[in-house]
C-alpha cells in the first residue's frame, strides 16, 4: 500500500504549482519549503521498514531488518538544513526587494525594475 | 616528391615578425616602415629561394606542429604554392613602398595599425599560398578576413563601417561554408591534404554529397574570389585606402579566393572527378557569366576605383574557367593569369591612387586632360590598362593566349566567343579613360606624385611588358604554371 | 494504530499544506507554515525517524517560523488577489511532475518493505557495525556525523554561507 | 600530500572561505591577496591532481577512512581533474582580475565577498570530485546559495533576478534530489561507481526512466540550457561586474559536468533517447541563444545569451556521446570558460571606467587598447576563428556529429558560429567605435585586472594551439570507452 | 520591531528559562550519540536562547549582547573546527575526517567516538553562531536603502 507517497507527490505539485503561479513572492517562498519538504518524506517513506524500531542499536548481533533505514534519516537531515538556508537566503532578498520596490507582488516589482534600468538610480 | 625542410615556415617569418615590430616602434614612423619594407624584401627573397626546388618537383615541407587530433599543421612549398606566395610578396615591396609615400602625402592616422595589419595579411596570404593540406589553408583563409577588416573600416566614417560590416557578412559567412566542406571532407577522407590530381575519388561519396561539398567550396571560396553573385562585398570595399586596394583587392584578398578554387578543383576533388560529376561545366558557366557581367558593369562606371573593381570581378573569372576547363593549356593559362592580373591591375590602382594623392580626382569624369599634367603616371595607366585587356605582348595576353589554346581544345566555343567579346568590352571601358586624359587641358603644369609612389608603378608597368615578352623571365612563373598544371594532370 | 495516526496527520498535513497556500491574510500563511512543520515532525517522529522529526520541530517548524515572521514584519501582510498570467502553466508543468513521479512510483517497492534494496544494500552495515565502528549505539548519528561526515561538513558549509549570505545582503553598506 | 590530491581542491578554497571572516577581524585589505592566493593555492594541486592522474591513473580517496559504498568517496580520474583545472585555473584569474572592481562593488565588505566567492568555488569543485550522488546534491547548494547571496548583492534589479534565479535553482536542485532519491529506491546505494555496476540489472523499472530524467532536467536547469535557461539572463546581466566576472565563466560547467558524468560514466541510459534529445536540445539551445543574443542592445544580457548558446554546444557534444564530440564538448567547457571570463572582466574594466553595459557606451579600445585587443581575441574565440580554443572544440563537435551521421546537427553548429559572428561583431564594434567616452578616469584598466585579462586571452589561444596535447594526453583517455 | 515586552512575569521567566535552555542545548549536543539529536539541533537551541531574550527585552539587547563581525567569525571558526579535525586526521596518517587518526590517546574506535564530539561540537557553534546573525540582520528595523 503506497498511499503515504501519493500524498509527497501532492504536496510536490502544490509546491511547485505556488512556486511558479503565485505573484506573491512569499507564497512563493512559501511553495518552496512545501515542495522541499516534500521531497524529503518522500526519502523518508524509503527508510520506512514495517515493525522496525528507531536505528538507535544496543549490544551485539543486530538485525538489521528490526531497526529503520538510518541513511536517509541522516541524509534528509542534510536536506532540512539546506531548506531553511535557503529560505533565509530567499527571505533575505524578499526583505530588500520590498525595501526598494516597496512590494512583494512580482509584476508590481518587475515593472519598477524595468523603469529602475530604464534610468539607474 | 616532398623534402623535409625549415624554409616554408621560415618565408611567414619576416611578415609575423613585422607584425611585432611594427606595433612596438610605433611611436616611431620611419623604424615602422623601415621595419615593413625590410620584412617585405626578406619574405620576397625567401619564397624566392623556394622557387627552384618547386620547378624541380620536389615540395619542400614544413610540419611544426598537430593542429587538431590528426590534423597536423603542414606548410608545402609546391608550384601552385609558391608560384602565388612570389607574387604576392614581391608585389608587397612595391606596395610597401608605395603605402609609405601615400600615408605620408595624406597624413593617414592611425597609421600603426594601417601597416601592422598590412603584415598580418601578408602572413596569412603567403600562410594560405604554402598551406599543405584544407585545415592550415583555412585557419589562414579566416587570419586573412580578420586581418583586412580594419584596414576596409580604416576611414573609420559610417560608409566605411557599413562597408566593412557588409565585407566580415560575406567573408566570414563564407568562411563557416568553407569549414563545413574542410570537416565533412576530413570526415570522409581521413584527410585533407592537398594532392595534386585530389584526393576525394574512390572515397565512395555519391555524387549528391560530392556536390554539397562542391557547393560549400564554392561558397566558401567564391565570396573572395568575387564570383558573381557574391562579388557585391568588394566595389564597396574600395572605401579602404588605395594600396589596400591595390594589394589586397586586386591581389591577395580576391586571388587568395581563387587560389582556394585551384585548390578545391585541382589537388582536393581533380579535374577528374569534377567533370564526371558534371562541376566542372558549372563552374565554366559561373565563370563565363561573371567575366562578361564583371566587364558590362565596369562599363558604366564613372568612380575610376569602383570601375577597377568590377574588372577585376571579370579577370578574376579567367582564372576560374581556366580551372573549370582544366586541360593542360587552360589550367596553366589560368593560373599565370593569377601573377598577369596581379601585376597589372595593381599598377592600375597603383596610378588611381596617384591621382587622387596628386590631383584629388577620383572620377573618371574628371580626368580631362589630366594626361599632361601627370605624363608618366598616364603612360603607366595605358600601357597597364591595355596588356590587361590581353594586348600582346603584354603579360595578360600570355595568358590569355594559353587559356584561348585550352578553350579551343577542349571545344569549348562558347568560352572561346566569351573570350573575345571581354577582350572587346575591356579595351570598351579602358580607352575612354586614356583618350579623355590626352584630351586637352594643355598648359597644365606638370605634377606628378611623389617618387615614392611613382616609382612602383613604373617598375609594375614595366614588368608587365617585360614578362608579356618572355612569361619566364625572372621568377620564372610561366614554367611554376606549367608545372602546376602537369602535376594535377587535366585529363581530358 | 500508528498507521491510523499517520494516515490521520497525513490528511491534516494536506489540509495545512492548502490553507497555507490558499490563505490570502500572508501572516495566517505563515503561521500554518509553522503548524504545517510541525505536524511534518509528528509524521516523521511517527515514521521512526526521531532525528529528522527532531530537526524538523526545532528548524522546520521553529526556525523558519521565526525567519518568515521576520521577513513579514519588515515586509507587508497584504497580497494582492489578482491571478497571475502563468497559472496555466504552472498547472500544467505541476500536473506534468506530479504525473511522471506518481508513475515512478509504481516501481518504488512496496512501502515498509524490509527486503527492498535501500533495506538490504548499504545500509545494514550502519546498524551492525555502529556500535562496533564508532562506539555510537545512534546509527542515525553515526552516519551523519562519521560514516558521511563530508556531507555534514558540508551542511554545515551550507548553513554558514546562507548566514554569510544574509549578512552580506542585510547589512547596510556604504557606498 | 600525493596522498590528499583528490581532496585538496575542495579542502583548500573551504578553509580559505572560512578564514575570510577571521581575518577579516583583523584587516579588510587581506581579503583579496587571501583569496587569490588561495585560489592559486587551488589551482596548483588541481594542476597536480592532474598530472598525478595521469602519471598513475585514476585515484579514489575514500573520506573518512570508510571504503565505499558505505562511506563518500572522492575520484579524481582525467575528467573530473581536468574539469579541476579549468575551474580553479579560471577563478584565479578572475579573483585576480575583478579585484579593483570588486573593491569599487564592496567598500568593506571585501572579507564576506570573497569568502562567499571562494565557497562558490568550493562548491564547484566538490561537485566535480564527487563519487557520490547525494554529495553532488550538497555542494550543488554550496555553490547555489552562494551565487544567490552574491547576485543579489548587486542591490535593486539584481534582486529580482536573483529572487528568480533562487526560486528556479531550487526546482533544479530538487528535482536532481527526486532522481537521486529514485535511483536510491531502486538500488540501495548513492556511490556512482557501485551504482554503476548495480544499475545493468535494473534497468526495467520505470524507478531508473524516472531518475535520469529528473536528474537530467534538474541539471539542465543548473547549466542554463535552453529552455530551462530562465534564471540565466537576468543574473548575469544584473549581479555586480566582478561578481559575473567569477561566476559566468564557471558556474554552469560544473552542472555541465556532472550530467556527463551521471549520463555517460554512471547511467548509461541504453534504450531511452536521452542522448538523442540532449543533442537536439542542445543545437536548439545554440540557434535560439544565439539569435537572442543578437538582438540584445545591453552588453551583459548579450554575452549572458550567448552563454546559452555556447552550452548548446557542451549539450550537443554530451548528447552526442561519440568520441570525437565528446572530446569537443570538454574541450569546449575549457574554451567556453576561458573567453567568457575575458569578455567579462573586460566588461567590468569598462563599468570601473564608468562606461556603461550598453553597447553604445561600451567603446574601450580607443581609450583602453589592450583591454580592447583582449575582448577581440575572446570574441574571435568566441566565433570560432582558428587557431583560437574556441575554433577548434566547435572542429571536434562537427567531426563528432558527422561521424555520428547528423549533418543537420553539424549545420546548428556551423549556424552558431554564424549567429556569434553576428553578436560578437556587434561586441566588438562597440569595444573599438562606440560613442567616443568621456574624458577623465585611467587611460587604461588597472594592473591586476590587465594582468587577469592578458592571461585569459593569451590562454585561449595557447589551448587552441596546443590543444592537440590536451585531447590526446587527456580529453581522449576520458572521452575513451563511454562512447555510445 | 520587537518591542521590550512589558510584562515582568515573561522577563523573569525567560531569565531563569534561558540557561536552562542553554544547559539543554549542551545536552543534546553530548548525548547525540545515544539519543536522538545532536551538534546541529543543539545549535538552533543555543541560537534561539538569544531570539528568547529578544522577545522578551526587546532586540537592541542583542545590538549590546552580540558583536556582529566576531559572530560571524565564530561561525567560520565552527565549522573550521569541523574542517580542522578533518585535517587532524590527515596528519594522523589517514584520509581526510579520519576520526580514528585522530592524535589522540585512545583505541581507534575511541577515538572516533572523540572526533564526532568535535565536529557536532563545531556544527553547533556554527549554527548557533549563524543563526543569531541570521536573526540579528533580519530583525533589523529601518531598512537602509
Amino acid at each position: 500500500m503506497n498511499y503515504p507517497y501519493w500524498v509527497a507527490v501532492g504536496l510536490l505539485m502544490l509546491g511547485l504549482y505556488t512556486m511558479i503561479a503565485h505573484r506573491n513572492l512569499l507564497k512563493k517562498a512559501v511553495g518552496m519549503t512545501i515542495f522541499q519538504t516534500a521531497i524529503i518524506l518522500f526519502f523518508l517513506l524509503l527508510a520506512v521498514k514495517r515493525d522496525a524500531s528507531l536505528p538507535i542499536v544496543s549490544g551485539a548481533d543486530v538485525d538489521p531488518a528490526r531497526f529503520m533505514n538510518p541513511l536517509p534519516h541522516a541524509l534528509m537531515l542534510t536536506a532540512i538544513v539546506v531548506m531553511v538556508a535557503t529560505s533565509g537566503v530567499a527571505l533575505a532578498i524578499l526583505i530588500r526587494l520590498y525595501a526598494r520596490y516597496g512590494s512583494l507582488e512580482e509584476d508590481v516589482i518587475a515593472e519598477r525594475v524595468a523603469s529602475d534600468e530604464a534610468d539607474p538610480a | 616528391m616532398t623534402q623535409a625542410s625549415g624554409l616554408p615556415g621560415l618565408a611567414l617569418l619576416p611578415s609575423a615578425l613585422a607584425v611585432v615590430l611594427i606595433v612596438l616602434s610605433r611611436r616611431r614612423p620611419a623604424v615602422r616602415e623601415t621595419w615593413s619594407i625590410l620584412a617585405a624584401i626578406a619574405q620576397t627573397a625567401t619564397v624566392a629561394a623556394m622557387i627552384p626546388s618547386a620547378l624541380s618537383g620536389t615540395a619542400l615541407v614544413w610540419s611544426p606542429l598537430t593542429l587538431a587530433e590528426g590534423v597536423p599543421l603542414v606548410l608545402r612549398a609546391d608550384a601552385l604554392g609558391v608560384f602565388f606566395a612570389t607574387v604576392a610578396s614581391a608585389l608587397w615591396v612595391l606596395t610597401t613602398v608605395y603605402s609609405i609615400g601615400y600615408t605620408r602625402a595624406l597624413r593617414e592616422h592611425a597609421q600603426t595599425r594601417y601597416f601592422a595589419a598590412f603584415a598580418l595579411s601578408l602572413f596569412a596570404t603567403v600562410g594560405l599560398a604554402l598551406a599543405g593540406n584544407f585545415v592550415t589553408f583555412f585557419g589562414f583563409f579566416e587570419i586573412l578576413t580578420v586581418a583586412t577588416y580594419p584596414l576596409v573600416i580604416h576611414k573609420e566614417t559610417e560608409e566605411a563601417a557599413r562597408a566593412g560590416r557588409v565585407y566580415l557578412a560575406y567573408t566570414l559567412t563564407a568562411g563557416a561554408a568553407l569549414l563545413g566542406a574542410v570537416a565533412w571532407i576530413h570526415a570522409l577522407a581521413g584527410r585533407t591534404d592537398f594532392e595534386p590530381g585530389g584526393i576525394l575519388a574512390g572515397q565512395g561519396a555519391t555524387p549528391a554529397v560530392l556536390w554539397g561539398l562542391f557547393i560549400l567550396c564554392l561558397l566558401g571560396c567564391g565570396v573572395k574570389a568575387a564570383i558573381v553573385p557574391l562579388h557585391t562585398w568588394l566595389p564597396m570595399a574600395m572605401i579602404a585606402p588605395t594600396p589596400v586596394s591595390a594589394l589586397l583587392h586586386a591581389v591577395a584578398v580576391v586571388k587568395a579566393g581563387v587560389f582556394g578554387l585551384v585548390r578545391v578543383a585541382g589537388f582536393i576533388f581533380g579535374p577528374q572527378l569534377l567533370r564526371e560529376i558534371g562541376a566542372a561545366e558549372a563552374l565554366a558557366a559561373l565563370a563565363l557569366a561573371t567575366i562578361l557581367l564583371g566587364s558590362l558593369a565596369a562599363l558604366v562606371q564613372d568612380n575610376l576605383k569602383r570601375l577597377l573593381a568590377f574588372s577585376t570581378v571579370s579577370q578574376l573569372s579567367y582564372i576560374v574557367l581556366g580551372v573549370a576547363l582544366g586541360g593542360p593549356d587552360a589550367f596553366a593559362g589560368g593560373v599565370l593569369h593569377i601573377a598577369s592580373h596581379g601585376l597589372l591591375k595593381i599598377t592600375l590602382f597603383f596610378c588611381a591612387g596617384a591621382l587622387y594623392v596628386a590631383t584629388g580626382v577620383e572620377r573618371i569624369s574628371q580626368m580631362d586632360g589630366i594626361g599632361r599634367r601627370m605624363p608618366l603616371t598616364m603612360a603607366a595607366f595605358a600601357t597597364a590598362a591595355f596588356l590587361l585587356a590581353g594586348l600582346p605582348p603584354g603579360l595578360a595576353f600570355a595568358s590569355k593566349w594559353r587559356l584561348l589554346r585550352g578553350a579551343v581544345e577542349a571545344h569549348a566555343w562558347l568560352a572561346v566567343a566569351t573570350l573575345a567579346a571581354s577582350t572587346v568590352l575591356n579595351i570598351a571601358y579602358f580607352a575612354p579613360i586614356v583618350a579623355r586624359a590626352f584630351r586637352g587641358g594643355g598648359g597644365a603644369p606638370m605634377r606628378e606624385a611623389p617618387l615614392p609612389m611613382l616609382a612602383p608603378l613604373l617598375i609594375t608597368a614595366a614588368a608587365g611588358l617585360v614578362l608579356g615578352v618572355d612569361p619566364d623571365a625572372g621568377a620564372r612563373l610561366w614554367s611554376l604554371a606549367r608545372a602546376v598544371a602537369a602535376s594535377v594532370g587535366g585529363a581530358r | 494504530m500508528s498507521e491510523l495516526i499517520l494516515a490521520g496527520l497525513l490528511v491534516l498535513l494536506v489540509l495545512l499544506a492548502v490553507v497555507a497556500v490558499r490563505a490570502p491574510d500572508l501572516l495566517l500563511a505563515v503561521i500554518t507554515l509553522g503548524a504545517y512543520g510541525f505536524v511534518m515532525s509528528l509524521i516523521w517522529a511517527v515514521m521512526g525517524a526521531l532525528d529528522v522529526a527532531f530537526t524538523e520541530a526545532v528548524v522546520g517548524a521553529g526556525a523558519t517560523t521565526v525567519l518568515f515572521l521576520a521577513a513579514l514584519l519588515r515586509t507587508s501582510r497584504r497580497r494582492s488577489p489578482a491571478a497571475s498570467p502563468l497559472r496555466w502553466v504552472a498547472l500544467a508543468v505541476a500536473l506534468g511532475t506530479g504525473g511522471a513521479v506518481l508513475g515512478v512510483t509504481s516501481g518504488l517497492p512496496r512501502w515498509g518493505d524490509p527486503t527492498s534494496a535501500p533495506a538490504t544494500h548499504v545500509s545494514p552495515r550502519y546498524l551492525v557495525r555502529t556500535l562496533s565502528e564508532t562506539a555510537t549505539p545512534n546509527a542515525v548519528t553515526s552516519v551523519l556525523a562519521d560514516y558521511r561526515g563530508y556531507d555534514t561538513l558540508v551542511e554545515t558549509t551550507v548553513i554558514f554561507t546562507a548566514g554569510l549570505g544574509c549578512w552580506l545582503l542585510l547589512t547596510p553598506r556604504r557606498r | 600530500m600525493r596522498a590528499h590530491l583528490p581532496i585538496l581542491p575542495v579542502l583548500l578554497p573551504l578553509v580559505g572561505a572560512l578564514l575570510q571572516p577571521l581575518v577579516g577581524l583583523a584587516s579588510r585589505h587581506a581579503a583579496w591577496p587571501l583569496a587569490v592566493a588561495t585560489a592559486a593555492a587551488t589551482a596548483a594541486a588541481g594542476i597536480a591532481g592532474l598530472l598525478d592522474v595521469l602519471a598513475r591513473g585514476t585515484r579514489r580517496y575514500s573520506v573518512g577512512g570508510w571504503a565505499p559504498p558505505w562511506g563518500i568517496e572522492v575520484v579524481l580520474d582525467p575528467l573530473s581533474a581536468f574539469t579541476v583545472c579549468v575551474i580553479a585555473v579560471v577563478a584565479t584569474l578572475t579573483l585576480l582580475a575583478g579585484g579593483p572592481s570588486a573593491r569599487a562593488t564592496y567598500e568593506g565588505e571585501e572579507p564576506t565577498y570573497y569568502s562567499l566567492t571562494l565557497l562558490l568555488v568550493a562548491g564547484l569543485l566538490g561537485m566535480v570530485v564527487s563519487g557520490d550522488l547525494f554529495n553532488v546534491f550538497v555542494f550543488l547548494e554550496v555553490a547555489s546559495i552562494s551565487s544567490y547571496a552574491l547576485v543579489a548583492s548587486g542591490g535593486g534589479p539584481a534582486l529580482a533576478a536573483a529572487f528568480r534565479y533562487v526560486v528556479l535553482g531550487t526546482i533544479g536542485a530538487s528535482f536532481y534530489l527526486l532522481g537521486v532519491g529514485c535511483l536510491y529506491a531502486l538500488t540501495g546505494t548513492l556511490n556512482m561507481a557501485d551504482l554503476a555496476a548495480r544499475l545493468p540489472a535494473a534497468t526495467g523499472s520505470p524507478l531508473f526512466g524516472g531518475g535520469i530524467v529528473f536528474m537530467v532536467v534538474g541539471l539542465a536547469v543548473k547549466m542554463g540550457l535552453f529552455p530551462l535557461h530562465g534564471w540565466l539572463p537576468d543574473a548575469y546581466t544584473r549581479a555586480p561586474a566582478p561578481v559575473a566576472a567569477v561566476m559566468a565563466p564557471v558556474a554552469t560547467k560544473a552542472a555541465a559536468y556532472v550530467l556527463a558524468r551521471v549520463l555517460l560514466y554512471v547511467i548509461r541510459p541504453e534504450g531511452l533517447p536521452v542522448g538523442t534529445t540532449l543533442a537536439w536540445v542542445g543545437a536548439a539551445a545554440i540557434v535560439a541563444g544565439g539569435a537572442l543574443a543578437a538582438t540584445q542592445v545591453d552588453a551583459r544580457r548579450l554575452l549572458a545569451y550567448s552563454s546559452v548558446s555556447q552550452m548548446g554546444y557542451i549539450a550537443l557534444g554530451l548528447g552526442l556521446g561519440v568520441q570525437d564530440a565528446l572530446v569537443g564538448a570538454y574541450l569546449h567547457i575549457l574554451a567556453h570558460a576561458l573567453m567568457k571570463a575575458a569578455l567579462f572582466v573586460a566588461l567590468a574594466a569598462a563599468v570601473l571606467d564608468g562606461r556603461g553595459p550598453t553597447l553604445r557606451a561600451l567603446r574601450l579600445g580607443s581609450r583602453m587598447p589592450i583591454t580592447g585587443a583582449c575582448a577581440v581575441v575572446a570574441a574571435l574565440s568566441m566565433i570560432g576563428v582558428p587557431p583560437a580554443a574556441g575554433f577548434f572544440s566547435k572542429w571536434y563537435l562537427l567531426q563528432g556529429a558527422l561521424a555520428a551521421g547528423q549533418p543537420i546537427l553539424a549545420g546548428a553548429i556551423l549556424g552558431g558560429s554564424l549567429l556569434a559572428v553576428v553578436y560578437m561583431y556587434r561586441f566588438t564594434e562597440a569595444v573599438w567605435f562606440g560613442e567616443p567616452r568621456a574624458a577623465g578616469g585611467p587611460p587604461e584598466a588597472p594592473m591586476p585586472l590587465l594582468v587577469g585579462l592578458v592571461a585569459l586571452a593569451v590562454a585561449s589561444v595557447a589551448v587552441g594551439l596546443g590543444n592537440a596535447a590536451l585531447v590526446s594526453n587527456v580529453l581522449g583517455p576520458a572521452a575513451a570507452g563511454v562512447g555510445r | 520591531m520587537i518591542e521590550r515586552h512589558a510584562s515582568v512575569v515573561v522577563q523573569t521567566f525567560v531569565r531563569v528559562l534561558t540557561p536552562l535552555a542553554q544547559l539543554f542545548a549542551l545536552y543534546v549536543l553530548a548525548f547525540g550519540h545515544y539519543s536522538p539529536g545532536g551538534g546541529f539541533q543543539a545549535g538552533v537551541i543555543l541560537g534561539a536562547t538569544y531570539i528568547l531574550l529578544a522577545l522578551a527585552f526587546g532586540r537592541d539587547i542583542l545590538d549590546r549582547k552580540v558583536n556582529q563581525p566576531v559572530c560571524v567569525a565564530l561561525g567560520a571558526a565552527g565549522v573550521l573546527l569541523y574542517a580542522l579535525t578533518g585535517v587532524a586526521g590527515m596528519a594522523g596518517g589517514g584520509t581526510f575526517l579520519d576520526y580514528s587518526r585522530l592524535p589522540l590517546p585512545v583505541t581507534p574506535v575511541r577515538a572516533r567516538y572523540f572526533g564526532i564530539l568535535f565536529i557536532e561540537t563545531g556544527v553547533t557553534l556554527g549554527v548557533a553562531a549563524t543563526l543569531i546573525i541570521l536573526f540579528c540582520r533580519l530583525g533589523e528595523q529601518e531598512s537602509n536603502r
